[in-house]
Formats: structure tokens, sequence, C-alpha cells
């Protein structure tokens, strides 16, 4: 286990990188505790499996620094870094058992063959594989493989950090909250740090005490999922965690007012000073409801998901979407909503402006 | 165009993929066919298309009966799960190639491509093959294929499936727009609930190869008529329990009860398999008639807007959905409610009963 | 087409007219009951019926020869033996 | 001793150029200087031998023969190939396995024996000696690796292609040749390798068959060496000569032969 | 919906493959298996002999020693071929600029004819103007393929093994390339040796090709005629005559039609048995 130093981190697949497209992963500087369970979310091609392959010693930065506890360790093989990683694809030795398989990280680095078996039989156990041990792994599904990796993954003690790179991709939907309750449950019981890597954004808010929200080789954001859900810090980490996600709409800041489409927007900490770039507001549809003092609109589509509503409303060329609980009456009157002031947010160029005034 | 399926039997070699089914579809409208892996939605479809024969029952199109009519012969257009495409193709003759068959002047293939392709947004990529787009694109690009040919029966077999979660809620939003405004019939499988309820329409609930509800989907989601169906269009799971209902109370145990509120009402005594909605079990209440219970703490999924907690209740596993990202701590002991008055209660048969 | 260049004889002629026979009754076989009875037999090979035939008629042919170097013609004695092994692969392989 | 990894295929290479290189280097000697000597490069360069077998008809109408009958196996195994893969790859018929493993099983056979009864056969059929009978005799081995290299192709497309054409309208005939074909072209590429290739070296079969008109330049080749003694310069060149088709055929499918065995299925 | 549908019309689109392939394949074997049975003196005149040629062939010291004789060489040049192949596909780089080089020019020695591979073996090992025979005379060891059995088979084996060798290479390249990367990472994270990479990843990935290459590199060199009768003829003695080379002899030159047809019926027998084993035992735990 160990406490994970990323400095100044730049790395581009191309040869002489120029300009900034050139960059896989853009400068990049970060701490992560011993003992954390943190992940990196974000679109395909936004550089978290580079960044994870650094980590891991399979890819070496173009620039910058890996510590483990405060040691280089940037040119090391991964072998010498003591990490363990889950692939995307389940990778089994076809010629092993279940059980060879498991023990292999342990047995090629000499660990005596009584530990192994407790340690086998241990992470077996925590897997629900502990019927399959003697089986061979070529003949298990690819859910049954996919665990062996995991398990793999979890074998050993002495790793510093356990990484995980899409791991569910390729289990069954059903199966998969069972995997993902799973390894939260494995973090908890060993307390190893891992680093979980992933599109889906279920994944990375029940996994991670922290999460790394990627966009284009840069972080946007890191915090706790509530973080991410209550205070985005950019458009895009609103946009894309939630779904549906935030409504994004284009205002102004006016002497410390602001406009929407002609009409203020109540917000408990408005920016103090007219913020440079592009403006928007960002409210998420939880946060919007209907108001007999709000903003006129027309409701444009209504869907019934059962455990609540969500509404889509027109103001002007802005569609807005706000979610109505279960059997409450829409409006078809002249609906009007209103913005929750503490949850609206401005946002400068994509980035959040920071309130002036205290709630 | 009304399809309808008559006594339709799907057997290969001794399994029985489709037990016999009577089905007619909704015309003009979104048919969505709801169940889970296996369920027999695909086959179901194949048969409608004409690309599988059934092996008993008739398949009428407009009364017509069309069973032995090869899939070519038919006017229907079909966008799989896996992104189909003619890879020797650029995106304009993929999506011309309906067309082409039908050998449709150069002018009106031109005009109704172009307009397809506006709508599907995908007119910057005209002239690219099919394999140097995205995922999402290359599936753009198939819908955009059923879509030109004006079929009265489009088929979509859970088209969105493998698209990442963002495209899929971009697609899905704009599916029902493009299609509803073209009148067609429209099939659509998927094995999410809530996909079925966001597209609306009518759904068919399917379990092991058989249709087990067909209704509005709302309707549907809203009065089961069994704890199959109820189970099958129930995301996270479905919480049920065995329970007992003496004159104005039901018992779960001897410590957990609850007033006979709702559907619960009108039963006479006995007993009941009761269905409790995770978004009927909140960590706070919904109205004033919600009964408080604590249990264990097992596990917190949160997805992007919702919280989902797995907690112990006596000794079954209980799902709690909940709006907004909360920070539960797992192992703890917390406080849920239930909302007696929205309960689904079952016979022992599993029909659903009261209310 | 003249057939004197491929030296028929009856009883080799016979001998394919069999094989044929087989074939054809094994494909009727299928078409009434298809599958090919798929088993693991005693050898741990998975075989259709199909599969047990080939093994049959490649054993009979092993088992002529081994009677023609032991004992000379001629072979009845490994027909007998042919049709037992055929038994034996269609009962238990 | 990574980086020494890349020694082992090149002095494999080497390994295989020295025979290529002396032949070469013959091709370009006087008979002469072969007799006369051990030398390894020509000292007197001449290209004689080339000259002689482009301008002596006996020579380059063997070339021709051999070209014209690999050519047309070529076709005729593809063409056969192609549906029979398909139905190997999407259907399951009576037999389907029993008749793949029958059609590899035509390898087995050893051929110097078999070559009489085909010589009889094609006599039979009045087909001896013409381009024709080599190029069918020649599907007896070629048609099998043709459909095997082709049906390993064919399943990595899913069969939701074909119905995706068939929902559009297609007709069987108009998809295959419309979508399908040109969707396996690296796989029709590899596979016609592979029939030029076998059918051109193949030298037993099509020697028996072929006595004047279409002697094939390999059995031209043989021929001479018994008639004209050792005129082995001759004989380099013309030995150089048949190695230009089939490098000139590798080089076109270079990129996919490795993918080609890969995706086959045993 | 991944299986293959059932549909026995598909029979049509492989009958063109069967007529052309049973005609070739059936017609000849029908006439040998008939000839098999029979005596022969020319002019289509046979006589019925029933199982004479089986009985004397099978008790014949010229077939039990062409027969060790093929085993031996086909044994060698798999046991050599094979480990050959799989080691040059090791160290071939994966991608780059020398990959189509090195397949191009490794894949020439399979486009040669089979008789211009043994004529040039011929020249290029003869002892006075060969560079081989040169070469290996020059460092002191006697050496003649045309009279010295030693050096007859020795060269015989090396032309098999220049001539085929790529072929393997070829097949195991095509398995190595198609183990993806994730593989060789997981490998490397979980600390294996080159060794373990080798056993546990490249092998088992390799292993349906190498059946491929195996049962192909078996099956012709049992059947290896041209190149061995125009580089040694059979000789010297008759210590590089296979079998294909004993049955000409029999078949043409004495033309003892019938006894050279029951051996060549022996022969594809056991190479049908052969392979038939090997098959199913190499494919024995696939998929299940």
């Amino acid at each position: 286990m160990a406490r994970i130093t990323l400095e100044t981190l730049r790395h581009s697949y191309v040869e002489k990188p120029g300009s900034d497209v050139d960059w896989a992963l853009a400068s990049l500087d970060l701490e992560w505790t011993d003992g954390g369970a943190y992940a990196l979310l974000g679109p395909s091609g936004c550089g978290k499996t580079t960044l994870l392959n650094i980590i891991s010693g399979l890819l070496r930065p173009t620039e910058g620094r890996v510590l483990f506890d405060g040691t280089d360790v940037t040119d090391k093989d991964p072998v010498d870094r003591h990490v363990a990683q889950v692939f995307q694809f389940p990778v089994v030795y076809d010629t092993m058992s279940v059980f060879d398989n498991l023990a292999f990280p342990l047995r090629n680095r000499g660990v005596a063959e009584p530990a192994v078996r407790e340690r086998v039989t241990e992470v077996a156990r925590m897997l629900e594989l502990d019927g399959l041990l003697a089986r061979r792994a070529s003949g298990l599904s690819a859910d049954g493989k996919q665990k062996i990796s995991l398990g793999r993954g979890l074998v050993r003690s002495d790793v510093n950090v356990v990484m995980f790179d899409e791991p569910l991709t390729v289990i069954d939907p059903h199966l998969k909250w069972v995997l993902r309750s799973k390894l939260k449950e494995v973090h908890q019981r060993f307390g190893n740090t891992m680093i979980y890597v992933t599109h889906d954004q279920t994944e990375a808010l029940t996994f991670a005490d922290q999460v790394v929200v990627m966009l284009g080789g840069r972080v946007v954001q890191i915090g706790t999922p509530v973080d991410l859900f209550e205070a985005p810090r950019h458009t895009f980490v609103g946009h894309f965690i939630g779904s549906p996600g935030m409504n994004i709409l284009p205002c102004a800041v006016d002497a410390g007012k602001v406009v929407f489409d002609g009409e203020t927007v109540a917000l408990d900490s408005p920016p103090r000073a007219v913020p440079a770039g592009t403006l928007e507001l960002g409210v998420r549809p939880e946060f919007v409801r209907f108001a007999p003092d709000g903003i006129a609109v027309e409701v444009v589509k209504v869907d019934d998901l059962g455990r609540h509503q969500v509404v889509e409303v027109r103001r002007g060329a802005h569609a807005i979407k706000l979610i109505a609980a279960e059997g409450e009456a829409i409006p078809s009157e002249r609906p009007r909503i209103a913005f929750d002031p503490r949850r609206a947010r401005v946002y400068a160029d994509g980035w959040m402006v920071e309130g002036g005034a205290s709630r | 165009m009304t399809l309808e399926l008559n006594g339709v039997v799907k057997r290969v070699g001794r399994e029985v993929h489709i037990h016999e089914t009577d089905l007619t579809l909704e015309p003009g409208a979104f048919n969505i066919l709801l169940g889970t892996t296996l369920a027999g939605k695909t086959t179901l479809m194949r048969i409608m298309a004409g690309l599988e024969r059934p092996t008993a029952g008739a398949v009428r199109v407009d009364g017509r009966d069309v069973t032995g009519v090869p899939v070519r012969k038919r006017n229907v257009s079909m966008v799989y799960q896996q992104f189909i495409n003619y890879p020797n193709l650029d995106v304009f003759e993929n999506i011309a190639s309906p067309l082409r068959v039908a050998r449709r002047a150069e002018a009106e293939v031109r005009s109704r491509v172009g307009r397809v392709a506006e709508l599907l947004r995908l007119t910057p990529y005209l002239r690219r093959r099919p394999a140097e787009l995205s995922g999402g694109q290359q599936q753009r690009t198939a819908l955009a294929r059923a879509l030109v040919k004006d079929a009265e029966l489009v088929l979509l077999d859970e088209p969105l499936a493998n698209l990442d979660y963002k495209l899929r809620e971009e697609l899905r939003d704009e599916l029902p727009r493009l299609l509803s405004e073209r009148g067609v019939t429209v099939v659509y499988a998927t094995s999410e609930p809530t996909e079925a309820l966001l597209l609306g329409g009518h759904t068919a609930t399917l379990h092991e190869g058989r249709v087990t509800q067909h209704g509005e989907t709302r309707e549907v989601h809203r009065a089961p008529v069994d704890l199959t169906t109820a189970r099958v269009f129930s995301d996270p799971p479905l919480n049920t329990a065995s329970v007992r209902k003496a004159g104005a109370t039901v018992h779960l145990s001897d410590r957990i009860d609850w007033p006979a509120l709702g559907a619960a009402g009108t039963l006479p005594d006995g007993y009941y398999t009761v269905g409790i909605r995770p978004y009927h079990l909140t960590p706070r209440p919904l109205d004033g008639d919600a009964v408080a219970m604590t249990a264990h703490v097992l596990v917190a999924e949160l997805s992007g807007s919702e919280s989902i907690v797995h907690a112990r209740l006596g000794d079954s596993t209980w799902v709690s959905q909940s709006h907004g990202v909360h920070a539960v701590a797992v192992g703890s002991d917390e406080t849920f409610f239930m909302h007696p008055g929205r309960c689904l209660y079952f016979d022992a048969a599993g029909r659903r009963v009261g209310g | 087409m003249l057939l004197s260049w491929m030296a028929w004889t009856w009883q080799t002629a016979a001998f394919f007219v069999l094989v044929a026979l087989a074939l054809v009754a094994m494909g009727i076989w299928e078409w009434r009951s298809p599958g090919g009875a798929p088993r693991r037999g005693i050898l741990g090979l998975d075989t259709t019926r199909g599969d047990r035939l080939f093994i049959s008629l490649l054993g009979a042919g092993f088992i002529h020869l081994g009677w023609l170097a032991a004992f000379g013609a001629p072979p009845w004695g490994a027909l007998a033996v042919s049709v037992l092994f055929a038994v034996a692969v269609f009962r238990w392989v | 001793m990574r980086r020494l990894k890349w020694l082992v295929p090149t002095l494999y290479v080497v390994f295989l150029m020295l025979p290529i290189y002396w032949l070469l280097n013959m091709s370009f000697k006087t008979t002469n200087e072969i007799l006369g000597g051990f030398s390894l490069w020509p000292t007197e360069f001449t290209l004689d031998n080339y000259r002689k077998i482009f301008t002596d008809s006996t020579w380059y109408t063997g070339y021709l023969n051999s070209l014209t009958y690999v050519v047309i196996n070529t076709v005729i195994s593809v063409t056969a190939a192609l549906p029979a893969a398909y139905a190997f790859s999407r259907y399951r018929f009576l037999g389907d396995k029993h008749l793949f493993f029958w059609l590899l099983t035509n390898r087995m056979a050893p051929p110097a024996v078999f070559a009489l009864p085909f010589f009889q056969l094609y006599s039979a059929i009045g087909l001896f000696d013409t381009h024709i009978a080599v190029a069918l005799a020649h599907c007896l081995f070629n048609i099998p690796l043709a459909v095997w290299i082709l049906e390993g192709f064919m399943s990595s497309v899913p069969k939701e292609l074909d119905e995706t054409a068939y929902v559009d309208g297609y007709s069987f005939p108009k998809f295959f040749v419309k979508i399908f074909l040109p969707t396996i072209t690296a796989g029709v590429g590899v596979a016609a390798f592979f029939c030029f290739m076998f059918s051109w070296v193949e030298l037993l079969l099509a020697k028996t068959l072929t006595s004047v008109d279409a002697k094939p330049i390999a059995a031209t080749m043989t021929r001479t060496a018994s008639t004209s003694g050792y005129e082995l310069g001759l004989l380099a060149a013309a030995g150089t000569l048949t190695i230009v088709p089939g490098a000139f055929v590798i080089y076109f499918v270079r990129n996919y032969i490795a993918k080609g065995f890969a995706l086959g299925r045993v | 919906m991944t299986a293959r549908t059932t549909n026995q019309k598909a029979w049509w689109l492989v009958a063109p493959v069967v007529v052309l392939v049973a005609f070739n394949a059936l017609v000849p074997m029908m006439t040998v298996v008939n000839y098999s049975f029979q005596e022969t003196f020319g002019d289509n005149v046979f006589f019925w002999e029933g199982f004479k040629w089986y009985e004397e062939l099978l008790r014949s010291e010229r077939f039990h020693d062409a027969l060790v004789r093929q085993l031996a060489f086909t044994a060698t040049i798999l046991a050599i071929e094979v480990p050959l192949g799989v080691a040059i596909a090791l160290a071939m780089p994966r991608r780059g600029p020398w990959v189509s080089v090195c397949l191009v020019l490794m894949a020439l020695p399979l486009l040669i004819p089979w008789n211009v591979v043994g004529a040039m073996w011929n020249i290029f090992a003869l002892p006075d103007i060969g560079l081989l025979g040169r070469l290996i005379n020059g460092l002191g060891v006697d050496y003649n393929f045309t009279q010295d059995p030693t050096s007859a088979w020795v060269t015989t084996v090396v032309m098999d093994v220049w001539h085929w060798t790529s072929l393997v290479v070829l097949l195991a390249y095509a398995g190595l390339c198609s183990i993806p990367d994730a593989y060789y990472q997981a490998a490397k994270i979980d600390g294996a040796s080159a060794w373990s990479v080798f056993r546990h990843i490249q092998l088992p990935k390799m292993k349906r090709v190498l059946t491929i290459a195996i049962l192909l590199r078996f099956m012709d060199s049992f059947m290896i005629y041209t190149e061995p009768f125009v580089l040694t003829g059979g000789g010297p003695g008759n210590t590089t005559t296979f079998l294909s080379i004993d049955l000409v002899k029999v078949a043409l030159g004495q033309f003892d039609l019938g006894p050279a047809a029951a051996m060549s019926l022996v022969y594809f027998m056991i190479v049908l048995l052969l392979s038939w084993v090997f098959y199913t035992v190499m494919m024995r735990n696939e998929g299940t």
C-alpha cells in the first residue's frame, strides 16, 4: 500500500508533440492517499487508461514523475512497482485451473505454498469462486473469467495499488451490481489503495470515495460523489454525471444579478464581479420545480417513469428538464418554474464561478 | 398497418423458445418488448420480420397471412444491437441502399438520404466508411437506413444497449420524435424497464418465452397483472415478501406490520406476497402514511442522480431507491420508510389482487 | 464414358454400394431423428452417430489389415471381429 | 538477449536466400563457367540463358501453359468454394461436419499412384493434355483449402449483416455479389493466393495430365535436364523465373496472410 | 442468436464443390481400390487376386523398411520444423516495416515449384560446384549426397526444412498476432517469466494454428515425392526412397499396379488414422 504522487505528468503518443491535441494527457498533478478508493471517470479517449498505464508502469510518461510513498518509480518496471491491474477484457491462463490462475502472481514471487493456498482460498471465497477452484479456467463463462482476473488482481497482499480498467464491461448487466458491491466490500476488507477506471457513472460513484473526472486529457474535478452531484465544478461534470444531466442555460450577470432570458434568477451566492468568458447558468433537473411566481414556460413533454416524472419545458429556444414527484400534477395553465437558489450556479467558459455573498 | 401474431409458437429441437402467443401490435405507435436476455424478445421480433418462420401459428399484416413470405418481400426495416452496416459502402450509400435496391431515381435518393442524414446529424460523415465512425455514429447510420425506407414496420432490437449511457440518453430522446412523426408501427426490444418507461407507448412484457402482459406502458408498470410482470418491469429488483393479512393489519413478521391501506384494504384475511417498489422504500417519508423500519445497510450504489441502497431487514434483503446522491455508511443501521398505500399484493398463484 | 479402365469387379462394386447404402441410411436416420445423438463415450470423446460410423469403418479397415498380416486370406474372421467392433463402438463410444 | 532477437529471423532469411542466390548466380553464368570451377559470383556475366528462354517457344510456352492452368484453377476453386464456404459458415445441414472432414482428407492420398487413374479418367473424358484438365485436377486439393480459408473469413462477418441486406430488399445473389464479397475481399485474396501457390508448385499431376500442348514449365525443365545433359545455366534461369510469379502474387496479399490463417476453423 | 440455422437447402450451395472434388477424389480412389485386388499385364486386362497383394505387402520386408524410413523422415522434419518455426515466429517483430519484408521473403520457398526446389538444392549441394557442398567439404567434412547415405539423408531433411519451415512460421505468427496486448501486460504485472509467458499464453493461443501446421506438414511429408526424387532419385541405394518414390518404382517401374495400389491404400489408411487421432486429441478440450 502506498501514497501515490503524480508530479507534472504529461504524456503523448506522438513522437514530437507540438500542439495541445497531441497530448493524450495534459499536465497533471495528483496526490492519492494510502488506502483510498479512487475512480477515474470520463468518456472514451479522455486519457484515463493512459494515466492508469503510467501508474502501473506499462507506459513511461513523456514528462513528469510518479512517486510511490515519496520514492520515484518512474523508470521502474511493473514488476518492481508491486502493482496489480485488472483489464477490461478477461485475461486468464487457459492451461491452468482456476486455483493455479489465482496462485500465479504469488508463485511467481516465491510465496510459500501454504501461504498461497490460504490466500487463494480467501480470495476465491470472497468472489464466490470457491466451488470452481479445480476447474480449468478456459471452460468458464465471460463472467467467471473476469472474476478470475479480479481475483488475480486482489490475491497479493503486498501490492502498492490495485488498478481496474473498466473491469465490468463484459459482465452481464444483471450481475454488474453484484460485482460492483463485491469490489467495494473487498476494498473495505483489505484496505488497499485502489484505482478504478470507467466511463460509467454508477460504477465510479459507487466504488470510489474520491472521483477524478477527466476530459480531453485534463482533470476537471476531483471530489466525493456528493460533491460531483451537488456542486459540479464544470458544466461537463454536470452534464456527464446524472441522468438526465444538468440544464445548462445561457445567462448574463449584471450588478450582482443573474439574468436568464430576461428574467432575474435568485441565487444564494451570485458572482461578485462580472466574470470573463461565456456565461452559463447550470442547474440540475432535480433542483428545478414548478412555482407560481417563477419563470413562465411551456410544457413540451412529460415522461412518467413511475418513481418520478421527467418534464421537458421550453422557454424561448431553451429546453429545460425538471423532475416532478410521482403523481405530482403538471400545471397546464401558464406553468412557471423556479430554480433552487442554493443549487443553481453560474459557469464561465464551462468553469464554475465562485459565489461572493455567503448564504 | 396492423400486425397480429395468432397462436405463434417457436421450437428449436426440443427447446421451446416461444410458447403459444397471441399479440396485436398497436398500429402507428411504439410497441416495446420488455424482458431479460433470453426471454424471447429477439425471436419474437425475428418472427415478426419474417427472418424466422414460426413452428406453428400465423403472422398477419392488415389481416393478410404473411407467415411464409420472405423478409425481402415485406416492407419492414430492422436495427440490431450490434452496429450493423455494410463495411464496403460509405455512409451515404449505406443509407441509400434500400432505395437503390428499390431502383429509385437518383434525385429522389439524394433528397431522401439528405433529409434523414440531417435528422440524425450524419451530414458531415456521409463520405466516410462505417469503420471510421464512432459507435454512436455507426448506430445512427443503421437507424437512418431503417428510416429512409419508409417501412410500415420498424423493428429495433435493443438498438441502444451497446452505447455509452450519455449517448443512449440522447438517442432515446430523439427516437420517439423521429418515428412518431412518420406514423409507422415500431417494435422496440429492451431489457431495461427505465428505457421502456422513457419511450412510453405500449409494452408487452416477456418472460421465458411467454407474453405476460400487454398494454399501455405506464399502465403495465403501474398495474401489473401478476408477480412475474411486476418483477420484469422493475429495476432495481422488486422487493417481495410473504405477509399475512389479519383484519386491518398486514404482518410481515412478529415485529413488523403496517396498516392495510390501499390494495390491501379490500383483501380477505390470509397469506399474500407483497411487492414493494424500491422507490417506495425511501430514507425520507413520501407521505403521512409512511411506516418507519430499521434495516442494516449492505451496499450503497450511486448512479448519477439516484442512490440505491441494499439493506437487510429480518432475513431478506430489500432495496431502496431515492433521489439524489447521498452518502450512506455501509454497515450502519438506517431508517427506511415504506408506504403501505402503494404496495402491490399477489395471491398464491401470483395474480395481483386488491384495488 | 468408357468404364473398363476402372477395372470394376463385382466384389469391389458391392463393397462401394454397401458403403454408399450405409451413408444413405445414416442420412435417413439423421433426417428422422436429428441431432446425431451426441454423447461422451468411454474414450472421453464427444461423438455423434456419424463419428461412430467413421470410427467403425476405419477400425474395420485396420482389423482386416491386421488379420491379413497375421493369418492371411480369407479374412472372414476379420469381418466378424469388425462387426463386433462396430457394435461396440455404437454402444459405448 | 532481447537486443539480439532480430538476429533469429535475419539468420533464417539468410538461410532461405542462400540456395536462391546460388540459383540466381548460376543463371547468370555460362555453362563453361559453371562446369569450369567454383565462383561465388558470375565472372563472365551473361544474360544468354534468359534470352534463350524468352526466345525459344518450347521454353516460354511452358510458362504460359503453367500460368494458364493456374489461373483457371484459381478461378474455378475460389468460385466454387465461395458458396460452399458460405453454407458452412451460415447453416447447419445434414452431414456438414463430416463433409468438411472429407474435403480435408483429400490431401491424404499419395498422388504418385493416384496419378494413373487421373490420367485414365481425363483421357476417357477427352481432356488429356488440356489446360482445363490440370486446372480441374488441382481442384482436388485447392477447393478444400479455399473453402476452409474462406469459411474462416466469412464466420467473422456477423450473420446480422446478411439479414440487414435481406430486410433492405436484396436477393441472395445480389447481396452476395454487392455486399458480401466486397466485405471479405481480403479472404478471397488469401484463398486465391493459396490456390495459386499450390497449383503453381504442383508437378506430378500436371505432368501426368499433359504431354505437349499444355506442358507446364516445371515439366519442360525436367525433360530438358534429361535430354540436353547439364545445361545448368539454362536450368537455373528457368528455375529463377518460376519464382517470379509467386513473389509477385505474395506481394499483394502480404498484409492478409497472417490473418488468413488465424481465422480459419479447424 | 449466434447459432447457425438448420437449412438443408445449403446443400445446393455445397453441391458444386462436392461434385468437383468427388469427381477428382472418388473416381481415382475407387479405381485404386479396384486395382488393389487384381493383377494386370497391361491393356486393361485384369485378373481377380483377392487379398493377395495386401497379404504379401503386409509381410514384405520392403514395405516395412519403406514405412520405417517414411516415419523416421516425417518425425524428423516435424521435430525440426515445428519448434524452429515457433521460435522464429516468436522472434519476429509484431509490427513495423520489417514485418512485411520478412513475411514476403519467408514465403518465397513455398512458391517455388517442387521440382525446382529439388533441382535448386541439387545444384546448391553438389560437392564440386555447389555452395553448400563446397562449404562443408571445405570444413573438412566428407560430404557427397550422391554417394554417401548420411549426407543424402541430411540434405533431404535440410531441404525440407528450408522448403516448409516458413509455413509453420506463418501459421505460428498468425496465432501470436491474435493475442491481445492485455495478456502480455497482465503477465508483466503478475511477474511471469518469459517461459511462463510462452507456456501459458503464447503456446495455448497457438494451439489451433499449430494443429493445422502439424497436420498439413504430416500429410504432405508423408506424400513427399518430387523434391527428393529430383534431388537424390531415392538413392544412394534405397536410403532416401520414401513411400511415394517406392510406389512409383513399383507402379511405373515394374508396372505392378496391384501391389502399388494396395500399398497406397494402406498408406492412405495410416495417414487417415494418424491425422484423425491427432486432430481428435488436440481438439478434445476445445470449447468445453
